[in-house]
């Protein structure tokens, strides 16, 4: 059975926030709904002041809290290491995204239909929904809807509605289907290495081999699945610049 | 229990239904009941990949649209593209939003309401619109072509269909190059005859100056951003080391060793002390300077070059002397075996000395000491750089690459819209002569500039100015104003408003604007909000509704997206070289075309599609499908598909398949192979450089300047004409002592120009303007973070100010003495922009002090900047 | 005996009679909780974005706001009344006994309002029940809170309340009207022998020895909701659990007083419910109040020493950023009533007044404390170096809160209304068996 | 017989609990086999079985005395 991981090369990463466009546009999800995250950071005093980036996709942990503290076993960790939501089972209960660590977790707080940038583009029009037959958003992916996983839950994404929970997926339903997560994929630099852990010939294994990668608050026990390489753990001496619009 | 009386009943009868309702509203309404949507897609759907080319970017990226059902649902890069291989920026995601986006320009609009201010629009059928065009076109076009203007923004393809329009008119042709790192171009035209600027060999360099150059951010020379990181992370890897040198550390991120923090406007300083200490320090590529530079060249006292003319008449021509060691006497420059570089040698009773001794003297006084005080950067620093550029070029050194063996200097310099600065020319000037004097240019891992060592005809052009008297034509070209002329948007401006000072009589009456929107997306926003008023008529072909359209336009002709057959595309990255094309993922949403659609209409509407010098013949000229490809040629009188265009292009390319190798997502991108070194590298060419010799001396610039002064030109554009980069304060330091800041304009990763501040993926990761300050700046204006602050900008020659507001964001990774903003937003048509703030280019200038001597735009102003004011 | 307006004998207590006063009591709280349903049905259509909370992390919100903080307060008073009943009963404190009813019937009605705020927080609340009950998952600190605290605890409060008062209820059975099928049903065949009087005092016993572990247990798995959570500065900490019981009794017995002195003027019970009890209680207040203010001293001792930067955010936010004046409002309104009670329990003179007044402040100062507990830590307690967030509640959070305090007052007065809530004396008495 | 009648619906109930609790998830946070309850409504057990021990307490409380009849 497989075991996947990723690896951040710190060295690589422009900060570009390509990643978070592919995640955004595969996994339709709504505004102000970052399922992969990338902080950039200032630091220091003019003139020696550092700057810094830091992807932050869900951190699939081995030991997850928000596995254990969900009431109703919506979030479950599968042995191919990724964490899901099934949001058929899921209560909406938010007490996940408090477990969690690295706050990667994102609650539908409204009906999804009504958070596609409806403040500017008005989805509805006639002329686009001749041509997209009224999809929203038009760009809906379609393995949303499907099944994923011998447990067959719908844990792909299709969990847009109002009152469950969501986070990074690994983009599972890729991932099923031999693909590689969206955000690795479109990585201008590479930064981002995703694939089997546990099979000692894959390029991921290859890359944890020749560099020794460290982990994202490693002191809280939760044995994340995503490694990190070069750069150094963040502190709150760095402060975050550039935000997006991240509160609707 | 109360007594239920009827009141009580009728109330809880009324919560207890409400009650119900809500309970069977929530259960199976809208409130998302108990199970979500449905769990399994409904019917069986038809998945297909379109291979396809990034409309929104500079480089276009390669891409495969996913497509479910005939709806494009995804792009992502292209495997094969050498410029991404399989990977996209963050526009190249979000694009597909643009895609769908109700507010584009559905059909032809046509203006109902008076010019000048927000447009009221009627629909109107092609028919009715092109021959609107068409007819206003051609009543001005046969009196004067070329008082019919047509003006572009970014082409994004091998520009043939746009240059066969205006070759079919014979209009005049605007382009955007005045506001992209034109005056780089001009410089590297003029020096060594390449058309682009500097860029290292990324694969073998070891030590970079990124000058200027926005490393995470923004694009680079030649090609764009994704393709230069990607080679820059490579690089580092290997054990590239960086210098950057810029106001802004944000630009280089992480990736910047050393980060000299130069004070706006003073790169010429450093550049020149650059040169002083390799110079001093004796880091000199003497076999390079005397065979390859003009640097040899025997100077005379009023700094005109010493010739010989040979042969009579026709074939008389005029040879430079250089002082032959070996023969001890001045000989053409050719027949010399040993060329002195130094020393001075009395001919004829004149003291002439090589051009070489005449620079060492003149940069003598630009000691890193005499710059420090102007670039506000330590002495020690500047001669650091200095030091460890001449260590690190292993001057002498070669290097076997591919089987060639080139000299190897892995050192070089990234500089592209530095060169955007009033002193841009003098500047790239001096940059281009460091990696000169070590011998780097066109070395392996050295400093490059185009993709082969192609000449320029500027070249050859460049080697003697000549300036006209008047009258001159709206660009001045060949005017006691800029004997060299890039074409800047902005002086037409300032010419339209007063002809007569600059001695012009015909000024255009009709613009056909494509893609371009000067309201917003270039400096002076009031001079073209002067200018474009004048024109009789003007038609815009966008997909969306821009400001300029918003405010001028008579006729909007809505152009598709992505939806579209566009080429050819190079996908050349500097070391694979090859083509591809930009298929359409759909067919052109609502009624909007694509643009090769709308010119060949259009040109059919005036007459000028068919037949000898028509719009398909330039076409063919244009694509090289004439004299021994001329059986690819398109049949000139009838109309073709444009997918048919493209299938000749591909057959005249040796592709068999013809448009249809670019339409299977498996091929679509034709490698032609790996760049040879004999085409990469100037000393490997045959001959080498392109057989240019290097304007290492600068004579028919000086030669310019006596020939302004004595057409009466002033000081202002002159003073730059030398023959020899010289120092002198920018105008824009005369500004009052109160504008004491300096204002520079950047760009955003998340946006392109001024054509994606509307795209709401993109609006969302970089929601608006925003003002960059240092804290202790912000400190002693009493400003925090978040406050809305008032950018007031003053014009040292006019006295003119403009100011406007935007929030003032902390920043410490600039200087104290520079305020920063991006240049994406103040835009208004569309929706999201809403709230997104202004635009530096309503602060800048154009005109005099604010352009460069060869007519490019300056981005830089003093500001000053107080709290308060409204968004 | 007073005779109602039919000519029948009034019941004690004013049970059935419902003066303007009562009127007036019942069209304010209907009122409100009239205002109460409006928020919820906008917050069920709209979704909770028309709540003020937001994602934690990048969205710098609190995805827990008011509703969980009142849960933890509303099971925190439910605490106190069931416990206070127990004491009276194991220790046989004679002079409490008068207030026994009137505690266990604050228990379950604020464990009424902590399940209703349980529910409106949720995402999904009908799922939440069906998917509780069919899925609950042990390990997860909710687990506790689900099946102890609000089925099991609320089931034992009910039973309790069921057994004490079915001797009233015999008694109360014998006056017609429409509240005696009510009785007859509650007394189920009570014939107050002595046999059914000594098996109810075991069976009471042993229900009170029953009931109070399984509150201590109950209630701290309450506490193990925050305190287990290692991702959570400001929450993941050994003291969180016992901080949440100590904070429970002292709400839940400045609720009991408060009570109690509303219904000793109400029903002008004086002479029933005495200044001992009142100092008794007062005097409980005073010692669990001394533990918890304990609990805060060490609390902030750890916090102030050497704390990790990401605590050092906290802290500074909570003694001096935007919850200071949260932080200092409770410390004072704690501090305020500590040396009111300790005043009053030196110089042996108890007021009532005063009792009211600590016992109100001191519920206040719960509200606030658990509000600290809840917010802060996801406003400024991010692990990672986000930007610092805010969170403030918005009307629907405000008019929901309000409709279940209604909701409260509403059954407990319904409750005072139908039954008599102090156990009935001889002279209200008619004998048994006539 | 009252007294052996509430004895055996208090064990009844704390073996219910029993049955409920480790019926229900397993603890843990590394298989799918953590999310579901082994035995199907398992919670629901566990709840019964508290309401049963304390429904012990009214059952020995409200049977009826035979002798007394």
């Amino acid at each position: 059975m497989a075991k996947y991981g990723m690896v951040v090369d710190l060295e690589r990463c422009q900060g570009c926030r390509a990643c978070m466009e592919a995640c955004k546009v595969e996994n339709n999800t709504t505004e102000s709904m970052f399922w992969m995250y990338v902080f950039r950071f200032e630091e220091g005093t003019y003139p020696d002041t550092k700057m810094s980036f830091l992807p932050r996709p869900c951190q699939h942990c081995d030991n997850a809290p928000c596995v254990k503290v969900c009431p109703v076993g919506a979030r479950y960790k599968r042995e191919d290491g990724i964490v899901l939501t099934d949001p058929d089972r899921c209560i909406g209960c938010r007490y996940c995204s408090l477990a969690c660590p690295y706050g990667v977790n994102y609650f539908n707080y409204q009906k999804p239909q009504d958070a596609y940038y409806a403040l500017g583009i008005d989805w509805e029009d006639p002329d686009v929904t001749s041509v997209t037959g009224g999809v929203v958003p038009p760009y809906k992916n379609p393995d949303h809807d499907l099944l994923y996983g011998e447990e067959q839950r719908r844990t792909a994404g299709g969990g847009h509605a109002k009152g469950v929970m969501e986070k990074c997926t690994f983009c599972v339903h890729r991932v099923e289907n031999g693909m590689l997560p969206a955000c690795v994929e479109t990585c201008p630099t590479n930064a981002l290495v995703f694939g089997d852990v546990s099979d000692p010939d894959t390029p991921i294994s290859r890359y944890v081999r020749a560099r020794e990668p460290w982990h994202l608050l490693e002191e809280t026990g939760t044995e994340p699945s995503v490694m990190y390489v070069g750069g150094k753990p963040p502190t709150l001496a760095l402060t975050e610049i550039e935000r997006p619009k991240a509160r609707v | 229990m109360p007594k239920v009386t009827r009141r009580t009943f009728v109330k809880t009868s009324a919560v207890a239904a409400g009650g119900t309702a809500l309970a069977r509203n929530y259960l199976f309404g809208p409130l998302d009941t108990v199970a979500a949507e449905s769990p399994l897609a409904l019917q069986p759907m038809v998945e297909d990949v379109v291979p396809t080319t990034c409309w929104i970017g500079k480089q276009d990226c390669g891409m495969l649209a996913r497509r479910v059902d005939g709806r494009v649902i995804k792009f992502e890069g292209h495997p094969a593209n050498p410029r991404n291989a399989g990977t996209l920026c963050p526009k190249g995601q979000a694009q597909i939003v643009a895609l769908y986006d109700p507010n584009r320009v559905k059909w032809p609009l046509i203006r109902t309401n008076a010019k000048g201010a927000t447009g009221e629009w009627r629909r109107a059928s092609w028919d009715e619109a092109l021959q609107l065009v068409a007819d206003q076109v051609n009543e001005v076009r046969e009196r004067d072509p070329k008082a019919v203007l047509w003006q572009k923004g970014r082409s994004k393809a091998k520009k043939f269909y746009d240059d066969a329009f205006v070759k079919s008119l014979g209009s005049a042709k605007m382009g955007h190059g005045a506001y992209c790192s034109d005056v780089g171009y001009r410089v590297l035209e003029y020096m060594i005859g390449t058309h682009a600027v500097l860029h290292p060999d990324f694969r073998y360099c070891d030590y970079m100056l990124s000058w200027g150059w926005n490393i995470t951010g923004a694009g680079g020379n030649k090609t764009c951003w994704l393709q230069w990181p990607r080679h820059m992370v490579e690089a580092k890897e290997r054990g590239l080391t960086i210098t950057h040198i810029d106001p802004r550390l944000r630009s280089a991120g992480p990736f910047a060793d050393d980060w000299l923090a130069i004070r706006p406007g003073t790169d010429l300083a450093m550049a020149l002390a650059l040169c002083h200490e390799l110079v001093a320090q004796g880091f000199l590529d003497r076999p390079y300077l005397s065979t390859y530079t003009n640097a040899p060249y025997l100077v005379k006292p009023d700094g005109s070059v010493a010739k010989v003319t040979v042969g009579e008449g026709e074939e008389a021509e005029e040879l430079a002397l250089v002082w032959d060691e070996d023969a001890g006497a001045a000989v053409p420059f050719a027949e010399a075996t040993s060329r002195a570089l130094e020393g001075s040698y009395e001919i004829d009773g004149e003291v002439l000395r090589p051009a070489f001794e005449v620079f060492k003297e003149h940069i003598a006084q630009y000691s890193p000491e005499w710059a420090a005080p102007i670039t506000d950067l330590p002495a020690e620093k500047i001669r650091q750089v200095a030091t460890d550029f001449g260590e690190k070029a292993q001057i002498g050194s070669t290097l076997v690459v591919d089987g060639v063996e080139v000299p190897y200097r892995p050192v070089g310099i990234m500089a592209y819209h530095v060169a955007q600065q009033e002193l841009g020319f003098p500047t790239l000037q001096a940059m281009t002569m460091v990696p000169m004097l070590v011998g780097a240019m066109g070395a392996a891992g050295g400093q490059l500039s185009d993709y082969s060592w192609k000449i320029h005809k500027n070249y050859a052009k460049f080697e003697k100015l000549t300036v006209d008297d008047p009258p001159y034509d709206y660009f001045l070209n060949k005017s006691k104003f800029f004997p060299i002329n890039t074409g800047l948007p902005g002086v037409v401006a300032k010419v339209m408003q007063d002809p007569a000072k600059f001695g012009v009589e015909k000024l255009p009456e009709v613009a056909i604007l494509h893609m371009v929107n000067p309201l917003n997306a270039f400096p002076s926003q009031p001079d073209f909000l002067a200018s474009y008023g004048m024109f009789k008529f003007v038609a815009v072909i966008s997909p969306w509704l821009s400001e300029t359209a918003d405010y001028f336009a008579d006729v909007v002709l809505p152009a598709a997206t992505i939806e579209k057959y566009e080429g050819p595309i190079s996908v050349n990255n500097q070391y694979i070289d090859g083509s591809t094309l930009r298929i359409p993922p759909m067919d052109p949403l609502f009624e909007s075309k694509g643009e090769i659609d709308i010119y060949m209409d259009l040109t059919e509407k005036m007459g000028l599609l068919y037949g000898e010098d028509g719009y398909l013949y330039q076409v063919n000229k244009a694509l090289g499908l004439v004299d021994d490809k001329a059986e690819f040629g398109v049949d000139i009188n009838s109309k073709p598909q444009v997918r048919d265009i493209f299938d000749n292009w591909a057959r005249s390319e040796g592709i068999e398949e013809g448009v249809a190798y670019f339409e299977d997502p498996g091929k679509s991108v034709y490698i032609k192979g790996p760049v040879k070194p004999t085409k990469m590298y100037g000393y490997a060419t045959d001959p080498p450089f392109g057989g240019a010799i290097h304007r290492f001396y600068g004579e028919s610039l000086l030669d310019a300047q006596n020939q302004m002064k004595e057409k009466g030109a002033e000081a202002i554009y002159y003073q730059d004409y030398n023959a020899l980069p010289t120092w002198r304060p920018p105008t824009m330091d005369s500004s009052p002592a109160e504008y004491d800041l300096y204002m520079i304009s950047y760009k955003l990763i998340e946006h392109k120009q001024a054509r994606t501040s509307f795209v709401p993926l993109l609006a969302e990761l970089a929601p608006g303007a925003r003002v960059d300050i240092n804290p202790v700046t912000a400190n002693r204006l009493g400003i925090e973070s978040g406050d809305v602050v008032t950018v007031e900008s003053h014009n040292a020659v006019t006295g003119e100010t403009r100011s406007i507001a935007l929030p003032a964001v902390m920043c410490e990774g600039i200087r104290p003495d520079v305020v920063g903003i991006p240049h994406h937003f103040g835009m208004w048509t569309h929706p999201v922009n809403e709230g997104q703030g202004s635009s530096p280019n309503e602060l800048y200038f154009t005109g005099e002090g604010y352009t460069t001597n060869t007519a490019d735009q300056s981005f830089h102003v003093k500001v000053r900047v107080r709290k308060g004011g409204e968004l | 005996m007073a005779t109602t307006a039919r000519g029948r004998p009034a019941l004690p207590q004013g049970i059935g009679r419902v003066t303007p006063g009562w009127w007036a009591f019942f069209a304010a709280t209907l009122i409100v909780l009239a205002f109460g349903i409006v928020a919820i049905i906008r917050e069920l259509t709209a979704g909770m974005v028309a709540t003020g909370m937001r994602d934690v992390g990048t969205a710098g919100g609190a995805t827990w706001g008011l509703y969980i903080s009142m849960v933890v307060y509303f099971i925190g008073v439910s605490f106190a009344g069931i416990t206070v009943a127990a004491l009276i009963r194991i220790f046989d404190i004679e002079r409490l006994r008068p207030i026994a009813r009137m505690a266990e019937l604050l228990t379950i009605v604020s464990l009424i309002l902590g399940a209703f705020a349980i529910l409106v927080d949720l995402g999904q609340p009908l799922r939440g029940i069906t998917n509780l009950f069919g899925f609950a998952r042990p390990q997860s600190p909710f687990f506790g809170t689900f099946s102890l605290v609000i089925a099991g605890y609320l089931f034992a409060s009910i039973v309790y309340l069921y057994l004490g008062g079915r001797r009233d209820a015999a008694l109360m059975a014998k006056h017609p009207g429409r509240l005696q099928r009510f009785h007859r049903w509650w007394a189920a065949g009570y014939k107050d022998t002595e046999a059914e009087r000594r098996r109810h005092y075991q069976t009471s016993f042993w229900l009170a020895l029953g009931i109070i572990p399984l509150l201590i247990v109950a209630h701290s798995t309450l506490g193990f909701v925050f305190g287990l959570q290692v991702g959570r500065p400001g929450w993941y900490g050994t003291l969180q659990a016992p901080a949440f019981v100590a904070l429970a009794g002292v709400s839940g017995v400045g609720h009991i007083i408060v009570l109690a002195a509303i219904i000793r003027r109400l029903l002008g019970a004086q002479r029933r419910i005495t200044m001992e009890a009142f100092s008794w209680l007062g005097r409980f207040l005073m010692v669990l109040l001394a533990v918890y203010l304990y609990f805060m001293v060490v609390e902030l001792l750890t916090l102030l020493y050497a704390t990790p930067e990401v605590e050092k955010r906290l802290s500074d936010a909570l003694l001096t950023g935007t919850y200071a004046p949260i932080y200092w409002g409770s410390v004072a309104a704690l501090v305020l009533p500590m040396i009111a009670l300790m005043w009053q329990a030196l110089a042996r003179r108890w007021n009532v007044g005063i009792l009211v007044a600590s016992g109100v402040l001191v519920n206040l100062a719960a509200i606030g404390k658990r509000y600290l507990v809840v917010v802060p830590s996801q406003t400024h307690g991010t692990l990672l170096p986000y930007e610092v967030g805010s969170y403030s509640p918005s009307w629907v959070e405000y008019g929901v809160v309000l409709g279940l305090f209604a909701l409260g007052a509403l059954l407990v007065g319904l409750f005072i209304k139908s039954f008599p809530v102090l156990p009935l004396e001889a002279e209200e008495e008619v004998s048994v068996d006539a | 017989m009252r007294r052996g009648v509430t004895a055996t619906m208090v064990v009844a109930g704390i073996l219910l609990m029993i049955i409920g609790y480790f019926g229900a998830a397993p603890w843990g946070a590394d298989t799918v086999a953590n999310s579901d309850p082994r035995i199907t409504l398992a919670p629901t057990l566990f709840v019964l079985g508290v309401i049963v021990v304390f429904s012990a307490a009214i059952v020995y409380e409200l049977l009826p005395d035979r002798e007394r009849r």
